[in-house]
């Protein structure tokens, strides 16, 4: 089922976009297997998501651990740890 | 009473405590903040997530007034083009109880740094951009 | 900056917090603080001893700017009569870090609960008087 | 030496006035010496004075402990403890 991923903060800059629609495999039903299968891409992707514990996820626009589910969601956004104060 | 507001314009801490007031005989504690930044910095961008940052701020507030049970609170976070020393958010409890309003009002600040979801881009005076 | 102020007249916390963000590029915590009274009560007011409060009011003052090292603290504390629910103290720092103006404002208003030479005689309606 | 002495609060009800001249004898050299002669005058003093902890003192308007002297001193103050908020 086709996701949108938003992408906020510097990994807009590390990914050179702010949004795209991807497919991905039925195995990938959390947050974590979205950003393993993301790095698995190409090196630009792996790259910034190197370091897991520094990516933040939203599921609907709702905060979701690595652990949480993206089974059925439209909206996805990736982003670093959140604070700007 | 429980006001969140995500908003591009300044906002007046003077006002927004004066709201407070009306609610309650008793005390309003607030933290303004503004967006500190190195010489090099010419301007700041704030850049956000509307959908996220309207739940993670409304979420806060709630928990906020369960923990506390306060009369009001108030957050308040902008987005957009800010310049360096301007003020970039707002966070106020209002209870009969000084102690109350205060540690309250520290929950919020607290949350709003660690889990507000906004990003800060300056860009310098030679024209690169960074993020924080 | 520390500016002391014993007054019988009103003040306007957001104008106070505004000449505390003109000293430095950080965050401004404050508390303001209404006088709490019982239905019956139909008057405050506030005795002091003014000599003793301007020591005491000071002595707190530079304490938290020793402790905190503050860009600026604002103590006003009122006397003499007031009405239920009307502002009777406001604290407020103001540091570059927004933890440290925090801890620092609650460091002076717990300084000025526990410390500052006032006290409270309560009119009631029947016309008898008490003091809290 | 003739000493000025100033109540505040509710002390000022309880010994119905707001201050006096007093000249203690000289072995009164602290603030609790000076309670203790108070007390000693008569019951209003007595009983004002009847819980020595809850009664404060500033010595040439400084905050003063018990223990502390009120030698040469022209103005004591006696008060209960402070704080309105």
């Amino acid at each position: 089922m086709p996701l949108d991923l938003l992408y906020f903060g510097a990994l807009r800059d590390r990914l050179g976009r702010d949004a795209e629609r991807v497919d991905p495999p039925s195995h990938v039903v959390t947050v974590g297997d979205l950003l393993g299968w993301l790095a698995g891409r190409d090196g630009a992707y792996r790259d910034a998501l190197a370091e897991p514990s520094r990516i933040h996820a939203a599921v609907e626009g709702q905060p979701t651990g690595h652990e949480g589910s993206i089974f059925g969601a439209r909206e996805v956004a990736l982003f670093p740890p959140p604070g700007a104060l | 009473m429980i006001d969140i507001r995500i908003q591009a314009t300044d906002f007046d801490p003077g006002h927004q405590i004066g709201r407070l007031e009306q609610l309650v005989a008793g005390s309003v504690a607030s933290v303004t903040v503004a967006a500190v930044a190195s010489d090099e910095v010419t301007e700041i961008h704030v850049d956000h997530y509307p959908a996220l940052a309207r739940n993670v701020l409304a979420a806060i507030g709630a928990e906020a007034e369960a923990r506390f049970g306060l009369a009001g609170i108030i957050l308040i976070h902008r987005h957009g083009p800010l310049l360096p020393g301007e003020r970039i958010a707002f966070a106020a409890a209002a209870a009969a109880e000084t102690g109350v309003a205060f540690e309250a009002c520290g929950y919020l600040i607290d949350a709003l740094r660690d889990r507000a979801p906004f990003w800060l881009r300056e860009t310098l005076g030679d024209g690169s951009v960074r993020w924080r």
